[in-house]
C-alpha cells in the first residue's frame, strides 16, 4: 500500500506517537536498566558505568554539530554497527554517544574515532564534553533556517568550539561550563540558564510597511505582542496600521514575530549580547538566570573574532580564579559583580542595569560593595 | 566537483578543529541541488548580515496543527531550490537511543524527500528534518508512520513534544523511570500534541534527579524532576575510600584520577545546609536537614546515592522571555509518586490545563497566567493546599487578600451604626 | 514682647530650624567627641565607652514609653541635675540615657532609678536595652492620636515589654531582637525591616458615603489611591461618587487616608498580622524585609493575649535553636521557612504567599527544600 | 482623686513591670481635663475596638506648610475636651541630647499651652507635643522661636525632620559628623522642611556606619551612612587577648563577660566574604574583599576600627509600603566625602529634587518615581556614572533599551533598500 496523493484519508496513521525506546536500547542497557551503581569518566569523553550486576557500559561521547546530513548519521551509523552492536544514542546537549559492554572494544572504538576527518580538515568526531570542561554548545537555526533570527547560529558556535577545542577535550576547569546560543530574543533553548550565552540582540525598531501590514498581519496581536506597549494602532491616510513608540521599544522582535510587515532585522543594528553566570542544575546552589555581561557586540561573520576572544577570556579568567566545584555564577556571586567586571575588563554600562518589570529586585539595598 | 555558488566566506567556517557543518553540507551539496542553493542563501547572509527567510504561512499535514514549520527563502529568483524549505519535526524516542537500523531508514527517507539535512536533536527534543518542499510534506508523514512507525511532534498552541534524561538507562541517580514517563504522557496526550487547543506552547521535560540534566527546570512548563523522601545511602567503607585516595573524586570529572578527597572541605563545606560531619571516619548526614542538592552524591557516587522512597517534585512555569520576561519553574507538588499509570499526576495535569484554557489569553503561557493571577489562584484550581515549600520566603508585603469567609459579617460595615458611634 | 494674636506677624521668628546639638552635650562628650576608642556593656543596659583620652563615659539606658507626660519627663530631668550635670539623651528606639563621667556616679544612679515605680505598681524606668535582648518596642500613634489605626500602640507595645521584660533587661538572646509596631499599613516606623513586626490590619473594605464624598474628597484622588485600582467612578442616581471593587480590595487603607467618606475600620475586621524576620543592620548580611508569620489575630483589648503569647513563643524558639549573632531572619534562612513553620507551630496559609507585584521573585524556583 | 470617665480596661495597663503610659497620664488628668478626656476616649476605644478620632483638616501656623498634624475626635458630645487634639512637631535637637534646662521650658510651656502629653519621641524623629486646640497653636509656636530657640519639624509633601544616629558624639566607629551633617541640611533646607513644594514627604537620615543605628537604609529617601575607603585597623595584641580570653566579645553584648573567643568561628566563619585569615597568632584581613559589613569591628572592638580614610556611601529610595511596596534605599554614590560645607553632596540633592519635582506624580515617593522611570534615568539626572556597586547583579532580562547614539544609521531601516534585499 503506497502513499496516494488522490486519498490522503486511505489507510492513514495518526497519533501513534513516538517508537517506543527500549527497543534501542543496547542490550547491556536493557539488561542493567535501573541497576547502575556508580560511573567515572576514564578520560575526557570517556565514561564507565557499573551495574550492581558487575556489568560494565564504556561510553565514548564526541561531539557533533548538531546539523547533520544523512551522510554523517549514516557514518555514525556504519561506527555504531561496527562497534556497538548497531546502537548509538544522542545526549541532551546535542553530542552523541557510543557505547560498548566490554573493556576491549573501546580502544578500537576510540582510534575509529579519532581517525575520521571531513575533506576540509576538521575532526569529525572530537571526544569530550565530560565533566568539568566545556560541552557542546546547545544552538538554535540562526540564519540557517529561521526568519526572526539577529544572528547566525551554527558559524558562531563553530568558532567558539575552534577556540576552546581542547577544554571540550579536557577537563581542567573548576566546574562544567555550558555554553548555549540562541538567535534572538525567543531563546529557543535554555540559554537565560547557561554558564556562558550568546544572545542575538536587535538594535533598530521595527518598521512598519504600511500597505502590507492589514493584509498580512492580524493587527491586534501585534499591538498585544509588545511587551512595553510601544505599538499603538494609526492610520496613514485611509490605511489602518500601527505606529511604534520607538522609544519604548527594546527590540525584542516580537511584533515581528506576529507580523511580517514590522521587519526589524538590520546589519548595522544586530549583534550578539553576552551573558554569564546561569545554571541549570539543583546542585549546591539554585538554579540561577544568566546577567548581561557584554550588552553588544557587532556581527562578525564569517569567524566572530570579537565574541570569539571575549568568551575565551573570560573562560580562563574563571579558570583561573574560581574554586573547584564553583560554577561560573557561583564564582562571581562570591567574587562580586564590581570584582568581574574589573577581572574581566569589561565596561559596565547603563544596559547592565535592569529597567525592566523586576529591576527594583536587581538594586543594592546595602552598604556592602568591595572597592 | 564544483558547487553552484561560491562561498569564500562560509569556507572559512571549514577551518579548524571542530567539526564543520559547512564541511558536512558540501558533502550533501553534491547530491542535493536544494542543499547547494543552501549554501548560497547562507553566504548571501554572511555577506549582508541578515537573514533570508520569511514567514512560514501555514504548512502542514492533514489533522494535524503542528509538527511542520513552514519556510521560504526571500530570494527564490536566486536561491529556487529553497523557495521552499519547511521542517518537519519528528518525535525522538524517548532520551534518544537508536538502532541504526531505524536511523538508516530515516536517513533514506529524507534524503529522497528532503534536503538530506537533520538537526539531531532540536532544542525540544525532536528529530529536525530540516527543509523540504510542500509536495513533500504528506508522503514523508505518510512513510513516517506507515514505514517508520514513527509520528511528527508538536509545534504551534500545541503540546509540544516531551523530552527527558536517559536516567535510568545509564545513570545511577535516577529517582524516575523517565523514559517510561515521558513515554507514556507523550501517548497518552496525542491530542494535545497534534491539534492546537492550548492559549500557547506547553512543555512536559523530565530528569531523573536535582541535576536536571535535561534542563526541565528552565525549559518546561511542567518540570517532573526525581527526587527522594527517606535517607541517603551511604557506604562508609566507600567514604573512607574516598578520603584514602582510592578513588577518583566526582567520578574523576576533574581528571585528577584517584587522589585523597578532602572530604571536610569539599564536601562537607560546600553542603548548602551544613548538614553533614566528618570525623575522619564516619560521615553523618543530618537527613532531615538535607535538600536533596546532590553535590555530596555527585562528588562520591560510589559511597552515596539517593534513598529509595522515591518520587518526583512536580515544578510549573518555566519559559524563554517573551512576554513577561523569563521564568523558571516553581514548586507546585512537592512530593509525589510516579508510578504507573500515573493517574494522580494526569489527574492534575488536567485540572491544570483546563484552568489554563480557560483563564489564559492568546500567547499566553502558564508561568504567565500563574503570574498574573497569583500562585493562589493556581492552586484552588489544582486543588492544592498552600505548602512553605513552594515559596522561598513568605510575602512581606502587606497588601493581603483576606478572605471574606474568615471576617465576621463578611465585607459588610454597617454604615448606620458606624455613624452612630462616630459622628462624621 | 509677648505674643499677639492680632498681629501674627510683629517680629515673628521663622526658619530657625533646632538649637544647635552640641550645647546639650554633657562636658565629657564634647570633650571626648570623635575621639571614642572602645566600648563594653557592664551588665544590661550599663555601657561604659572609653575615650583615646582615657576618659571614661558610663550611660544607663532605661525603658521609656515614649509617650511621656510632663510629669515624668521632669522626673527624668531631676535624675539628669542630681547624677548627670543636668544633661541626658533619648536613643533612637525611645529609650533614655542617662550618663555619666566617673564610675562612683553608676551605683547611686542605677539605685535611684530602680526604686522609682507609677502610682499603678510598674516601673518607671526599666533598666536595660542593650546588647542580645529585646530593646524598646518601637510604635506609633493607634488609638491615643491617629485616624487611621486598625489597632491601639501603645497597649499591645505595654503587653508585649511587660511578657518581654526580662529580655529587655537581659542579654540571653543570640543577637538583637528589634520589634515594633505600626498601626495601620502606613507603617510608620521601620516595621517594615524588623525582627518582629506587629502591624495594623483592616479586612474590610471601605463603605462609601456617597452624600458626603464630594463634599468632603477630592474623588480623583481617592481613586488614585488605590494600589490594586479597585476604585472606580460612579454616580448615585445624581451623586458622583466612586465604586469599590471589593474582589480587588487588600485593605489598606490608603483610599480611607484621602478621603474620610471610604471609612473601613471595624471591630470584627481590624486585627494584628505579625511579621518575622526583617533586619536594617548591613552586618554580616544586607537589610531584610520582615515576612509575614501570622496573617491575622482579632484585636483583644486590654491585654491581646493571643499576640502576646505568640511572639514569646517565637522569641523563645529563637532563643533555644538560633546561634550567637545569627539575627531572627538569619536563623530562619539558614533552617528554611518550612521548617521555622514547623517549630513555631505556625499554619502556612494561602495568605502567606505574596500576591502583589514582585510576587514571582518569593517562589521556589529550586528542588531543594526540607522534609 | 476620681477621674471623669471610669476605665476598667486601660486600668488593666496599669499593672505589669514595664512602664505604664495610663499611670503616666492619670498623673496629668489630675491636673488636666484634656488628659481625662483623652482617658475616656482611650477607654471607649478599648470596649468598641475602633479609633474615635476624624482626620486632620488644614490646620498650622501662618505660613507654614507642615509641622502640625490637625485632629478632631469624632464624639465631642461625650468629650468635649478633646474635640480639638493638634499635634505639633518640634524639631529635635540631632542625636537628642538635651540640657534639663530646655526639656523644662518645654514642660512649662507646654502643660500650658497644651495636654501636657509628648512623644519622645516621633518615628522621624521629632518632639512630638501631642494634643492641643486650635487657638493655641499660634501662641506656642511665637513662645517655641522666641523663647525656646525651637523651631517646627516636617509634615506634609514637605522636607521631614532629619535625624541621625549618635555618632561620634559617644560611638568609636562613626565615619560621619551625623549631628554635624544632620544640623547643616536641616538649616540649609529649612523653606523645603516647612513650605510643600515636593510630590510627597521627603526624609533624610544619617548614620555614622554601616550598623545604621537611626535605620537609614529602611526609613529615609535618602540615606547617608558612614563607610570608609581604607582598611580596618587592626590591634593585634588586643586580637590575641580576645584570643585569650582577656576582654569580653561583642562588647559583652552576651553578658558572657571576658572569656575567650573563637575567632575561627565567630569572626572568620561569619565574614560575609571570608575574607579574614587567623591563624591563632595574627589576624590577616584582605581589605580588596572586604565589604565593610562591620561584623568583626562589632565582635572585638577593642581591636578593630574601621579604616581612616572615611565619608559615606548615599542611597536612595526607602520608604513605607504605600504606594507601590515598601522598599529599601540604594546605593546610588558607593562613596562621598563628607565634609563641610557638604557642596558636592548638596548638589547632588538639588538635581536629585529638580528630577523629581519635575517629573513626579502626586504622592509618588522618589523610590516610586525611580522604579517608574528606572535607575538609568535617575543617573543621567543627577550625572552619575552607572557603577556595579549600585547593583546587587546586572539585569538577566534581555529587554535592553540599546541607545541611538551607538546605533550606525540610529532607528531608522532603509524601507525601500530592506525589500531590495529581502523579497516580500
Ligand atoms: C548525558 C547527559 C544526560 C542525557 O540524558 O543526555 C548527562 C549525563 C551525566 N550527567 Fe548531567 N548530563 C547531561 C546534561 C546535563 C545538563 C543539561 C545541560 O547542560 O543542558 C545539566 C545541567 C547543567 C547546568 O546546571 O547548567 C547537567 C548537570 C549535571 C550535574 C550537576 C553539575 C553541577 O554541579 O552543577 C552533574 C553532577 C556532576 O557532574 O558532578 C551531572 C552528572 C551527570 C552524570 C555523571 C550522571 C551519571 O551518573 O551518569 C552523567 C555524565 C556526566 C558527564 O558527562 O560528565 N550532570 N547535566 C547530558 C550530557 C550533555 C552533554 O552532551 O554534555
Ligand atoms: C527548532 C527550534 C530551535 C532549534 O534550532 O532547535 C525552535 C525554533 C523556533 N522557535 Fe522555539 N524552537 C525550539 C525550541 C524552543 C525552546 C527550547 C525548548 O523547547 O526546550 C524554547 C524556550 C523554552 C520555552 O518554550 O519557553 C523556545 C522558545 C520559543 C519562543 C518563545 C516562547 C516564549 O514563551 O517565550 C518562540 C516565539 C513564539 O512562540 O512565537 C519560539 C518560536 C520558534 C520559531 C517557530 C520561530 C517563530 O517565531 O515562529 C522557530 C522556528 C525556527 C525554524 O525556522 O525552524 N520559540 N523554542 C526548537 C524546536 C525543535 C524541536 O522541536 O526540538
Ligand atoms: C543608642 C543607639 C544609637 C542612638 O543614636 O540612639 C545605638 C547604640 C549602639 N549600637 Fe546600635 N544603637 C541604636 C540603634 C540601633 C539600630 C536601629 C533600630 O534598632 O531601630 C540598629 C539596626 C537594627 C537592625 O539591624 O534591625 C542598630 C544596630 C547595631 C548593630 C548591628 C547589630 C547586628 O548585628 O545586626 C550594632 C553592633 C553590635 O551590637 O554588635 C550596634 C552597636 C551599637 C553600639 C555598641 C555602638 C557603640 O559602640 O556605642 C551602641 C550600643 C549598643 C547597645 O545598645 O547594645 N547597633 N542599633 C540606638 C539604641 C536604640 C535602643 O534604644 O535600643
Ligand atoms: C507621628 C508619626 C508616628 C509616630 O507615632 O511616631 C507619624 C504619624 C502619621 N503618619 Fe507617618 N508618622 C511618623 C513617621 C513615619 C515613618 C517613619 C520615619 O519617618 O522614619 C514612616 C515610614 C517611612 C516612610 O516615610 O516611608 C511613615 C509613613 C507614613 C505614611 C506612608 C508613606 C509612604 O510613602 O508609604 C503615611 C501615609 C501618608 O503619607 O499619607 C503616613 C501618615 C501619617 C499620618 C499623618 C496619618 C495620615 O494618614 O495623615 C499620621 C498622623 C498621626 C497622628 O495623628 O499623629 N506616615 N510615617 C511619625 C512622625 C513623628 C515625627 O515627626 O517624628
Ligand atoms: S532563537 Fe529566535 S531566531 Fe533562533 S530559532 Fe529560535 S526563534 Fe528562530
Ligand atoms: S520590537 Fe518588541 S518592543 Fe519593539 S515594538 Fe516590537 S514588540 Fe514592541
Ligand atoms: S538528571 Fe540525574 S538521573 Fe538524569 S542523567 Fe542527570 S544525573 Fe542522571
Ligand atoms: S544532598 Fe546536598 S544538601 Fe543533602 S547532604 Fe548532600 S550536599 Fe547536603
Ligand atoms: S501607622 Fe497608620 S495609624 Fe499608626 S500612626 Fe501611622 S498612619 Fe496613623
Ligand atoms: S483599601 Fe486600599 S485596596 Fe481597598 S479600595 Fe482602598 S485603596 Fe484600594
Ligand atoms: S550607626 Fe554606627 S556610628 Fe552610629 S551609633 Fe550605630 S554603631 Fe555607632
Ligand atoms: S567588616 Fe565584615 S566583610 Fe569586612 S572583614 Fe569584617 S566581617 Fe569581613
Amino acid at each position: 500500500m503506497a502513499f496516494d496523493p488522490n486519498d490522503l484519508m486511505k489507510d492513514r496513521i495518526t497519533d501513534i506517537g513516538p517508537p517506543h525506546y527500549e527497543q534501542f536500547f543496547p542490550p547491556v542497557i536493557k539488561e542493567n536498566y535501573g541497576k547502575w551503581k556508580y560511573h567515572e569518566i576514564l578520560e575526557p569523553g570517556v565514561l564507565v558505568h557499573v551495574s550492581e550486576t558487575g556489568a560494565e557500559v564504556y561510553t565514548v561521547r564526541v561531539g557533533g554539530c548538531r546539523l547533520m546530513s544523512v551522510e554523517i548519521i549514516r557514518e555514525i551509523c556504519d561506527i555504531a554497527d561496527k562497534h556497538c552492536e548497531g546502537f548509538v544514542r544522542w545526549t541532551t546537549r546535542n553530542n552523541v554517544e557510543f557505547m560498548v559492554d566490554n573493556k576491549a572494544k573501546l580502544q578500537p572504538l576510540i582510534d575509529d574515532l579519532k581517525g575520521r576527518k571531513f575533506a576540509g580538515g576538521s575532526n569529525k568526531f572530537p571526544i569530550g564534553g565530560t565533566g568539568a570542561g566545556v560541552t557542546n554548545i546547545v544552538h538554535t537555526q540562526g540564519w540557517l533556517h529561521c526568519h526572526t533570527p539577529a544572528i547566525d547560529a551554527s558559524g558562531i558556535v563553530k568558532s567558539v568550539l575552534d577556540e576552546l577545542y581542547d577544554d571540550f577535550c579536557g577537563m581542567r576547569l573548576p566546574a562544567q561550563v555550558r555554553i548555549s546560543l540562541a538567535c534572538c530574543l525567543n531563546m529557543c533553548g535554555a540559554v537565560h540558564c547557561s554558564d556562558i550565552a550568546i544572545l542575538g540582540v536587535h538594535r533598530k525598531p521595527p518598521f512598519v510597511e504600511h500597505e502590507r501590514i492589514s493584509k498580512v498581519c492580524e493587527v491586534p496581536l501585534a499591538i498585544a505582542a509588545c511587551p512595553t506597549a510601544a505599538i499603538k494602532p494609526s492610520k496613514e491616510g485611509e490605511l489602518k496600521t500601527v505606529a511604534v513608540n520607538n522609544d519604548r521599544c527594546m527590540f525584542c522582535g516580537n511584533c515581528y514575530t506576529m507580523c511580517p510587515a514590522m521587519p526589524l532585522a538590520n546589519a548595522d543594528g544586530d549583534g550578539i549580547a553576552l551573558w554569564v553566570g546561569g545554571k541549570v542544575s539543583n546542585s549546591r546552589c539554585a538554579p540561577k538566570f544568566s546577567k548581561l555581561a557584554v550588552p553588544y557586540i557587532p556581527n562578525e561573520p564569517p569567524r566572530w573574532p570579537t565574541t570569539v576572544k571575549t568568551i575565551k577570556k573570560i573562560v580562563d579568567l574563571y579558570a583561573s580564579d574560581a574554586n573547584r566545584y564553583e560554577r561560573i555564577g557561583e564564582w562571581i556571586e562570591r567574587i562580586g559583580w564590581e570584582k568581574f567586571f574589573e577581572k574581566a575588563e569589561l565596561e559596565f554600562r547603563h544596559e547592565h542595569i535592569d529597567d525592566y518589570r523586576l529591576a527594583m529586585t536587581t538594586w543594592r539595598t546595602t552598604t556592602q560593595f568591595k572597592w | 566537483m564544483a558547487l553552484k555558488h561560491k562561498t569564500p566566506l562560509l569556507d572559512e567556517l571549514e577551518k579548524g578543529r571542530w567539526p564543520s557543518f559547512i564541511s558536512d553540507i558540501k558533502q550533501m551539496a553534491e547530491k542535493k541541488p536544494m542543499c547547494e542553493d543552501l549554501l548560497g542563501v547562507m553566504e548571501r547572509s554572511y555577506e549582508d548580515k541578515e537573514g533570508h527567510w520569511k514567514h512560514g504561512g501555514i504548512v502542514g499535514v492533514l489533522g494535524y496543527g503542528g509538527g511542520v514549520i513552514g519556510r521560504y527563502c526571500d530570494r527564490p529568483d536566486l536561491f529556487p531550490n529553497v523557495a521552499h524549505f519547511h521542517t518537519l519535526r519528528v518525535n525522538q524516542p524517548a532520551s534518544k537511543f537508536y538502532s541504526t537500523e531505524q536511523l538508516r531508514n530515516v536517513c533514506e527517507l529524507w534524503e529522497r524527500r528532503g534536503s538530506g539535512l537533520t538537526n539531531m536533536h532540536g532544542s525540544t527534543g525532536d528529530v529536525i528534518l530540516l527543509g523540504t518542499t510542500t509536495d513533500e510534506l504528506e508522503p514523508v508523514f505518510y512513510e513516517l508512520t506507515h514505514n517508520l512507525n514513527m509520528d511528527l511532534g508538536g509545534s504551534g498552541s500545541n503540546l509540544r513534544t516531551p523530552s527527558c534524561c536517559m536516567g535510568r538507562a545509564r545513570c545511577e541517580w535516577s529517582c524516575l523511570d523517565t523514559q517510561a514517563i515521558t513515554y507514556d504522557l507523550t501517548n497518552t496526550f496525542q491530542d494535545e500534541l497534534h491539534r492546537p487547543m492550548f492559549p500557547y506552547k506547553f512543555k512536559f521535560k523530565t530528569s531523573g534527579c536535582p541535576n536536571d540534566c535535561v534542563a526541565a527546570i528552565a525549559r518546561a512548563d511542567c518540570s517532573i524532576i526525581g527526587t527522594w523522601r527517606d535517607n541517603i545511602r551511604i557506604d562508609q567503607e566507600a567514604v573512607r575510600a574516598y578520603a584514602a585516595g582510592e578513588f577518583a573524586p566526582n567520578g574523576n570529572a576533574h581528571g585528577t584520577g584517584a587522589t585523597a578527597l578532602d572530604i571536610q572541605k569539599e564536601v562537607c563545606d560546600l553542603c548548602p545546609t551544613r548538614c553533614i560531619d566528618w570525623d575522619g571516619k564516619n560521615l553523618k548526614i543530618w537527613d532531615e536537614n538535607c535538600t536533596r542538592c546532590m553535590h555530596c552524591i555527585n562528588v562520591m557516587p560510589r559511597a552515596l546515592r539517593p534513598g529509595e522512597d522515591v518520587g518526583a517534585t512536580i515544578l510549573c512555569g518555566a519559559k524563554a522571555p517573551i512576554l513577561e520576561g523569563a521564568q523558571l519553574s516553581s514548586v507546585i507538588i512537592p512530593f509525589i509518586k510516579m508510578e504507573e499509570p500515573y493517574d494522580e499526576f494526569k489527574e492534575f495535569v488536567e485540572k491544570m490545563w483546563d484552568w489554563w484554557m480557560d483563564l489564559g489569553k492568546n500567547r499566553e503561557r502558564l508561568g504567565e497566567l500563574i503570574q498574573r493571577l497569583g500562585l493562589r489562584e493556581f492552586l484552588k484550581a489544582v486543588e492544592l493546599e498552600p505548602d512553605p515549600r513552594m515559596i522561598n520566603t513568605p510575602r512581606y508585603n502587606p497588601y493581603i487578600f483576606y478572605d471574606r469567609e474568615d471576617v465576621p459579617g463578611g465585607w459588610e460595615i454597617d454604615a448606620v451604626a458606624f455613624r452612630k458611634k462616630h459622628h462624621a
